[in-house]
């Protein structure tokens, strides 16, 4: 299990050294397999139907038809690469370590009971911080609703890590909401891409109050 | 009686669904105003037989959501009474914006009223989830329904609050479910159950400090969409491009979804004795928001824009409210309707106005009373009620907050809170009048009833709540009030 | 009582009538009916309270406050009354005449005129904290759709927005004034308020706020700006309605505080003299500075506020220091100017009104020797000037006098608090009075007086029959007070049993005395009358009196005197402008002068409004120029949004959670 | 005693012209001139009387009411004036402020009808006369409260009875600095030197004289008679408060009275005589100096009263 969560860590620095969205949404793809499988793997020795499905469910959904989704969106919108991101991505790495070492403290920190993984919660966290960064550092619409991915998946494997269930409902729902998030989010990056020629998101300032505020209110009432 | 409360949450859910294969708009829209008067009907239904329906498993309607739910399906219904005729008048083919200086087409009415009524739908189970996993989803659902409604004019600008709004949206709720998650494991071992009941149940044994925790992601996750600054970014862009009914509905009835998914985590935390950590938040960030919809009223000229950071600016009325406790809760669950019924006739006036005028600056518009007269009166009524001038309930509702806020002797926050209400009472005054008066040369327009109607009776229930406060009324939010704790903060 | 609601409610439906009658002249005098009839069902209650009855108030039951609603009339609220059904019904039936029948429909503007009038009344009456703040915004609103009339013209425009946002200002104070009168005593009546009154703990603060939001609607200086922008922009019975009436109401908050309150010590006299003093000088060295009629009057209404408040400063001095006499006469004083200040401000109004209507223009240095046309307009106006000065035989005398003689009946007091109370009133409405006989020099002078300046002066017609008929009433109320100055004892004896009854104070002796002293007044003003009148007389009883013959004005041998030539209102008042140009800061723009045989040139002054431009500008540039860098918050960059919610985040898990 | 207190009044009437003459013959003497007859002002207007009447074809009804209403309220402020220890016919409290305001109205009316003629000179001279009131009055009414203060009574009768010999002992100082302030207030508000140069034959230079400039006949005559009187009632104001000496017989403090008068006129003379004009920008200042004089009094007053 914590080598489970390791290789999750490491996918996460593959994303943050990337430049080439199509490395990420494999990345992805993996990380949503193994997230699947942790909670099968959490509860190994009392297994339940609920267990399963949730896992499986869980894998299939982001395993599987999450990244589907963004391949076909990454090939009809063709985007090749981030090419210049708020945060290069050397220092994205090295930013990543710092990060890893924060999410590390606060699981110590938060003192866990004693059913709960701090490493899986460590590695949650980091997920969670992870794709928050990586929102913010990336231009490309496609990388922040990867990093979106990314996020999700982290909130997820928090609520594995706390022994969190919800009931299957539930459970379904959110992978729906999620899934139909990121469906919304590729069919506006199609839209981006057809309107604007371009998907980065710095170009989209256009809505802002710097024009609309007159420098003297009241004065022309 | 469960089946009431599903029908209210699957009826529009159904029917959008529908919507979406309906090819001809008579019958869609048809369609639409039936759903929206039977969910109308129903949620008053519910409203009324609210004290006799024993909370189930997962949904349930109890005081909180009395108040939240009739009053979602009457804007709603006067939504779509406007709506209909708002898409009517709304092109098919594309056509070219002179403002943004880009072509756009509008979306398929087909897809626009399914996901209008889906919208309805999530936005019931939001009111009326017991549950708070599935109050998430709902709440979730509800961004991701109207996300396609914002982004219903197809314009570059539009797609960028609708990118805009979905980014900061699912950010935000996924930080809310971290919270929900954190709300687990402050309850006692083996529990497991995120049924607000049970919860309640168990209130008096959770950790502190994972509660604390949880509120805090819950109040950032969930207040980014409510609209409180710093988290509201994305609201002045969606409401100022979304169609206007979409934004009446925005404004109107979803931000109060996203405050009672707020609420639902300060009932917890008063059951659990921590009223008074939550309320302190909430004065802040009351008071913030305030503040940054002052900055930003000041000197607009956007009239959309202006009306969205009045909206920035009012849920930090509210909450400020919660945050006082006590009479300051009365007066913000009183506010959360007047708001609501204020703020929805504005935005349909406005969108009376922007298909008259063709621009969203205020700087291009004159002599409104003189060119839409209807549209003209309302958007003055509109102002003066939004400002909180009695005899407008809005007022009453203010006066509340202050009165309460007086009471508890908290001099910086009401010396802030008089502040900042003059602040955007400047900023709004300058748009409003000189949008509705001055001299113009365009001819007078006779406008359609439907498209003034709703907007009119909802201002005349906000009169009416200005004069009058039904007893029912009263007893049911003073209900509220008490499951958000008596402590005054 | 019930009568006085009835009135009102009958305003209300006359004005929504109005809205609906499609003919301006119906609407017109249905409006008119509904003013006079709910004016007149109103009167009945008000005089019967004033002579000595006592009225039940009416009670309603009322969910919005978990009490009950209550209107009542008091000695105080009756005595306000007054000057408002006198005032609204005039200025109703000039407004028919005023505004006429213009393409427009006139319907919303009596529909408004109507509420103003019946939101005054109720105001008076409402004895609930939320019921007094309702009515008194719908005064606010009211008046301020009527104030936007002529919204198609820039600088009325501009004027809405300064009283709006200005009246507003003034409202919130008083949300927080009641608010925490409300919450230290418990209770949101006036009864229950005055029952608790013990607990009240924040009296300082709340006279601050109560001054500060009752002083924006009266007009205390520096909070007055929105009164010559609004008042000129208005129409002029509007003007007369708001000027003379409404923002009397200002005043009455702060009385109805006191009593609510009940006193404190000297320091709010004290303030109030001051406040007043400041208000009364500048107000009328502004109204020196100005070049329109109507602006002028405004500021008027800034000096007679000022006067108005000495005298009650006066009157709350004489309680902190128990003299029945500065009582008596300085709430006399007070209060009668209040009446006063009423007849002859619309008064004027009116008369300017009517030269507006008759020129088209409100400019003084455009207008001249419109006596000749306009002889009703012109001596009634006279009246009012005479009146507003403070000059007798009329009525603006007999208050000052009162507050004159408050001032020096505390002298023999032998301690220093009055003397130099004393020395500050004298001083100060000599000052007052002395500046405003200069300012109505000019005002009459130059626009009734000489010759006509411009064609739009010597193409003036006389207002017609409904305009004049309330000048006139006004003009000879004037008179009639100045006559009848020793009833005027018992007039404001009334008011004084709410404002100081509790105190024990007994004002038989100094009624007595002042009765005897207008007595004397009154006789001197009858005798005026008739010795002008008998020297008048003996003129044309002189043996060559029927002998006269016309010529040109002396004009020192000039060979080609025109009308531009005479004296102009900016020349005539520069002397005195000069004075006291440090606080008028005027700006001067003229031409330079080129050659010896300089052409046309030209010289302009104006004289903005102080604070305005000193205090309220500044401010706003400051509060602007600070939050302006803040909205490069709003940037439009998601990345940037997304910071703001991590870094929410984190402070607050920091700051709260402790991590 | 009744009849008799209007006999004071009546004899202001007859004998106002008089100062005038008085003053004349002083400022001749001075300049070693034998000067006009001392009953001049009375010839004058006699023959004033038997004119004709020219008006102006801009004036209107003011200009022909104004000299009665001017004269009527001097009159009027006659009635009010005590002649030391006895009261005026009308008395009471506050009655000085009434004698101020009547000789406001009387300015008004002069001032109006000044306007009325539209000549640019009249109007300068109106414009000045109503900014040297403004500041005197203030001055004015400052002395009255020392006096006030100082008597303990609140009317003119009490006022001018209350101030005795035994006062100008023991406050000397105080009734000294008042009746300073009042004797420039006077020379301000008659239109005497230096303030104002009656004699000056330029237009641009007058202040009380360019306003009357349009008057001719019977209007001139009341003109000229109540400007006159003003005098009087200025000079009797002063004359109760410096000659401190009261009679209760009626003819000794008549003749004191008159003697006061007297001596004020020659004062008034010779102040003419020695002076030269003050520039018109610095006359508000000395007004405003006579009223500091007053605040000073009244400070030492209050001062005194503390102790």
């Amino acid at each position: 299990m914590n080598a489970l969560a390791v290789l999750l860590i490491l996918s996460c620095l593959l994303i943050l050294g990337s430049s080439r969205p199509r490395v990420a949404i494999q990345v992805v793809a993996v990380q949503g397999i193994f997230l699947g499988l942790l909670p099968i793997l959490r509860s190994w020795e009392h297994l339940t139907a609920g267990i399963w499905i949730v896992g499986i469910s869980g894998l299939v959904f982001k395993g599987i038809l999450l990244p589907w989704l963004m391949q076909n969106v990454l090939q009809r919108t063709g985007i090749q690469k981030e090419t210049a991101p708020y945060v290069s991505f050397g220092t994205s790495l090295l930013l990543g370590i710092v990060l890893l070492a924060l999410s590390a403290w606060i699981a110590v920190n938060l003192q866990l009971p004693a059913d709960a993984s701090p490493v899986l919660t460590a590695m949650a966290m980091f997920l969670v911080l992870v794709g928050l960064f990586l929102m913010m550092s990336r231009r490309k619409a496609i990388m922040q609703t990867l990093a979106y991915l990314v996020m999700e998946n982290g909130v997820y494997a928090l609520g594995v890590s706390i022994s969190l269930e919800f009931p299957y409902l539930v459970e379904l729902g959110i992978l729906l909401d999620i899934f139909v998030g990121v469906f919304l989010m590729g069919n506006l990056l199609f839209h981006l891409d057809r309107e604007l020629q371009h998907t980065d998101v710095d170009k989209m300032t256009e809505l802002s109050d710097l024009q609309t505020i007159s420098s003297e209110p009241g004065r022309d009432a | 009686m469960i089946n009431l409360l599903v029908c209210i949450i699957v009826l529009p859910a159904l029917m959008g669904i529908i919507s979406y294969f309906i090819q001809c708009n008579g019958i869609r829209r048809t369609f639409w105003l039936l759903t929206a008067i039977l969910h109308f009907l129903l949620s008053l239904k519910a409203a009324l037989m609210a004290p006799y329906l024993a909370p189930t498993l997962w949904i349930g309607i109890d005081a909180l959501s009395t108040i939240f739910l009739p009053l979602s399906s009457l804007l709603f219904l006067m939504v779509t009474l406007y709506g209909i005729g708002y898409v009517k008048r709304e092109p098919v083919e594309q056509q070219n914006d002179q403002e943004i200086g880009g072509l756009y087409q509008n979306t398929p009415e087909s897809i626009f009223t399914g996901s209008l009524l889906l919208f309805l739908s999530a936005m019931s189970l939001a009111i009326l989830s017991q549950h708070l996993g599935l109050q998430w989803m709902a709440i979730e659902a509800t961004t991701l329904s109207s996300a396609p409604l914002i982004y219903y004019h197809r314009s570059k600008t539009s797609l960028e609050a609708a990118w805009k709004y979905l980014i900061l949206c699912s950010v935000g709720i996924a930080v809310a479910l971290m919270g929900i998650f954190f709300i687990g494991l402050a309850l006692p071992r083996g529990i497991g159950d995120l049924t607000l009941s049970i919860i309640l149940q168990h209130s008096g044994q959770v950790n502190t400090k994972w509660m604390e925790v949880a509120f805090i992601l819950m109040l950032v996750g969930y207040g980014t969409k409510m609209g409180l600054a710093p988290l509201h970014n994305w609201l002045p862009d969606a409401h100022s491009e979304a169609p206007s009914p979409v934004s009446a509905l925005l404004s109107g009835a979803l931000l109060n979804c996203a405050l009672l998914g707020i609420l639902r985590i300060q009932q917890i935390n008063a059951a659990a004795g921590m009223a008074s950590f939550g309320q302190g938040l909430m004065v802040i960030f009351g008071l913030l928001s305030m503040g940054v919809a002052g900055i930003f009223l000041l000197g607009q000229t956007d009239y959309k824009r202006m009306l969205a950071y009045s909206s920035v600016e009012h849920m930090g009325i509210i909450t400020l409210g919660f945050g006082i406790g006590g009479l300051g809760a009365f007066g913000a669950l009183l506010h959360v309707i007047n708001h609501s019924l204020i703020k929805s006739p504005l935005f349909m006036t406005a969108g009376n106005i922007h298909s008259r005028f063709h621009t969203k600056s205020a700087l291009k518009i004159n002599g409104l009373m003189k060119v839409l007269p209807a549209s003209g009166i309302l958007w003055l009524a509109g102002f003066f009620a939004i400002v909180g001038t009695p005899p407008f309930g809005s007022f009453i509702s203010e006066f509340t907050i202050l009165f309460a806020g007086i009471s508890s002797k908290l001099w910086w926050v009401n010396g802030l809170f008089g502040f900042f209400l003059i602040l955007a009472f400047i900023g709004m005054t300058g748009v409003f009048l000189k949008m509705s008066f001055g001299k113009t040369d365009a001819p007078p327009d006779k406008e359609h009833s439907i498209s003034v109607l709703p907007a009119g009776i909802l201002l005349l229930l906000a009169l009416v709540l200005g004069i009058w406060i039904p007893g029912w009324l009263s007893n049911i939010i003073n209900l509220a009030v008490q499951m958000l704790g008596n402590g005054a903060g | 009582m019930e009568l006085m609601l009835l009135g009102c409610l009958l305003q209300i439906l006359g004005g929504l009538i109005a809205l609906a009658v499609r003919d301006n002249n119906k609407a017109s005098l249905t409006a008119n009916l509904s003013v006079w009839l709910g004016c007149a069902l109103a009167a009945i209650p008000v005089i019967s309270v004033l002579s000595g009855n006592s009225i039940n108030p009416v009670r309603l039951e009322w969910s919005l406050t978990g009490s009950q609603l209550v209107f009542g009339l008091d000695t105080l609220s009756a005595f306000f009354c007054l000057p408002f059904l006198v005032i609204s019904p005039l200025a109703a039936m000039y407004g028919r005449s005023y505004l006429g029948n213009p393409e427009r429909r006139l319907g919303s503007h009596w529909l408004f005129f109507n509420l103003l009038v019946a939101s005054m009344l109720l105001l008076l009456t409402a004895q609930n904290v939320i019921m007094f703040i309702i009515v008194w915004e719908v005064m606010a609103v009211s008046s301020f759709f009527l104030v936007m009339h002529d919204h198609e013209q820039e600088k009325v425009r501009k004027a809405g927005w300064t009283y709006l946002i200005a009246t507003h200002i003034g409202t919130i104070a008083l949300l927080v004034f009641f608010a925490i009168l409300g919450s230290e005593t418990h209770s949101l009546d006036f009864g229950g308020i005055i029952a608790n009154r013990k607990m009240i703990v924040h009296t300082g603060a709340l006279f601050v706020l109560a001054i500060f939001g009752f002083g924006v609607k009266a007009g205390f200086f520096p909070l007055h700006v929105w009164l010559p922008e609004a008042h000129p922009a208005a129409p002029s019975h509007v003007s007369a309605l708001m000027s003379g009436v409404m923002i009397k109401t200002g005043i009455y908050g702060i009385l109805r505080t006191i009593t609510l309150i009940g006193y404190t010590d000297a320091y709010l006299g004290w303030a109030l003299v001051i406040i007043g003093i400041i208000s009364g000088v500048t107000g009328v060295v502004f109204a020196l500075a100005q070049h329109d009629l109507k602006r002028l009057l405004a500021y008027h209404s800034v000096e007679n506020i000022g006067i108005i408040t000495i005298g009650i400063g006066v009157g709350v001095l004489g309680i902190a220091w128990k003299l029945p006499a500065l009582v008596f006469l300085g709430f006399g004083g007070g209060l009668l100017h209040v009446l006063n200040h009423a007849l002859f401000k619309s008064l004027l109004f009116l008369g300017a009104g009517a030269v507006s209507h008759g020129t088209g223009t409100l400019d003084i240095e455009l207008l001249g020797g419109l006596l000749k046309k306009m002889r009703w307009t012109a001596w009634t106006f006279l009246i009012g000037a005479a009146a507003i000065a403070g000059l007798p035989p009329f009525n603006g005398f007999i208050s000052e006098f009162y507050i004159y003689f408050a001032g020096i009946s505390g002298v023999r007091a032998f301690t220093p608090g009055p003397i130099i109370l004393a020395a500050f009133v004298m001083v100060s409405l000599a000052l007052i009075g002395g500046l405003a006989v200069a300012c109505f020099s000019k005002a009459f002078g130059i626009v009734f007086l000489g010759e006509a300046r411009t064609t739009k002066a010597a193409n003036v017609h006389e207002a017609d029959l409904q305009m004049l008929t309330p000048m006139v009433i006004l003009a000879g109320l004037c008179v009639l007070i100045g006559l009848a100055a020793p009833l005027t004892v018992y007039l404001v004896k009334a008011p004084l049993g709410t404002l100081a009854g509790s105190d024990g104070f007994d004002f038989t002796g100094i009624m007595h005395h002042t009765r005897t002293v207008f007595g004397y007044v009154a006789l001197i003003f009858g005798i005026l009358y008739i010795i002008s009148l008998v020297f008048y007389l003996i003129k044309k009883l002189l043996p060559r009196a029927n002998q006269v013959s016309t010529t040109g004005t002396w004009d020192c041998g000039y060979a080609a005197p025109t009308a531009r030539m005479q004296y102009t209102a900016s020349s005539f008042a520069q002397p005195l402008t000069e004075l006291f140009r440090s606080l008028l800061r005027t700006r001067k723009t003229s031409s330079r002068i080129k050659g010896y045989f300089p052409a046309n040139t030209e010289f302009h002054t104006e004289t903005p409004d102080v604070a305005k431009e000193g205090i309220f500008a500044p401010i706003f540039r400051l509060i602007n120029n600070r939050i302006s860098p803040l909205r490069q918050m709003q940037h439009g960059n998601l990345s940037g949004y997304l910071l703001y919610i991590a870094i929410t985040l984190i402070v607050l898990l920091i700051w709260k959670a402790g991590f | 005693m009744h009849l008799i207190s209007w006999l004071f009044p009546l004899s202001a009437l007859l004998l106002a012209p008089l100062l005038s003459g008085i003053i004349n013959r002083v400022k001749a003497y001075f300049a070693g001139r034998k000067g006009p007859s001392i009953l001049q002002l009375y010839y004058d207007l006699f023959k004033l009387m038997h004119k004709s009447s020219v008006y102006s074809r801009s004036t209107s009804l003011v200009i022909r009411l104004a000299p009665a209403v001017i004269l009527t309220c001097l009159v009027l402020a006659c009635l009010i004036l005590p002649w030391g220890g006895f009261p005026a016919p009308v008395s009471f409290a506050g009655d000085f402020i009434l004698l101020i305001y009547l000789l406001g109205l009387a300015r008004f009316a002069t001032v109006l009808a000044a306007l009325d003629t539209g000549s640019a000179f009249e109007g300068m001279g109106a414009s000045r006369e109503v900014q040297f009131s403004a500041v005197a009055e203030p001055s004015l009414l400052l002395g009255f409260l020392v006096l006030i203060m100082h008597t303990g009574s609140l009317g003119l009768a009490g006022i001018a009875s209350g101030i005795t010999i035994v006062d100008w002992q023991i406050a000397a100082p105080l009734l000294v600095l008042v009746a300073f302030a009042w004797f420039f207030i006077m020379l301000a508000e008659n239109s005497r030197m230096p303030v104002d140069d009656p004699n000056t034959h330029l237009e641009l230079t007058m202040i009380h004289e360019v306003m009357v400039l349009d008057y001719s006949s019977a209007d001139f005559a009341l003109i000229q008679y109540g400007a006159a009187l003003k005098l009087w009632i200025f000079g009797g104001l002063l004359v109760n408060l410096i000659i401190p000496v009261k009679f209760d017989v009626v003819w000794l403090q008549a003749v004191t009275f008159l003697g006061g008068m007297f001596l004020i006129s020659l004062l008034i003379g010779i102040t003419e005589s020695i002076t030269a004009r003050l520039k018109l920008l610095n006359v508000p200042k000395v007004l405003v100096s006579a009223g500091a004089f007053s605040l000073i009094a009244l400070i030492i007053k209050l001062v005194e009263s503390y102790q």
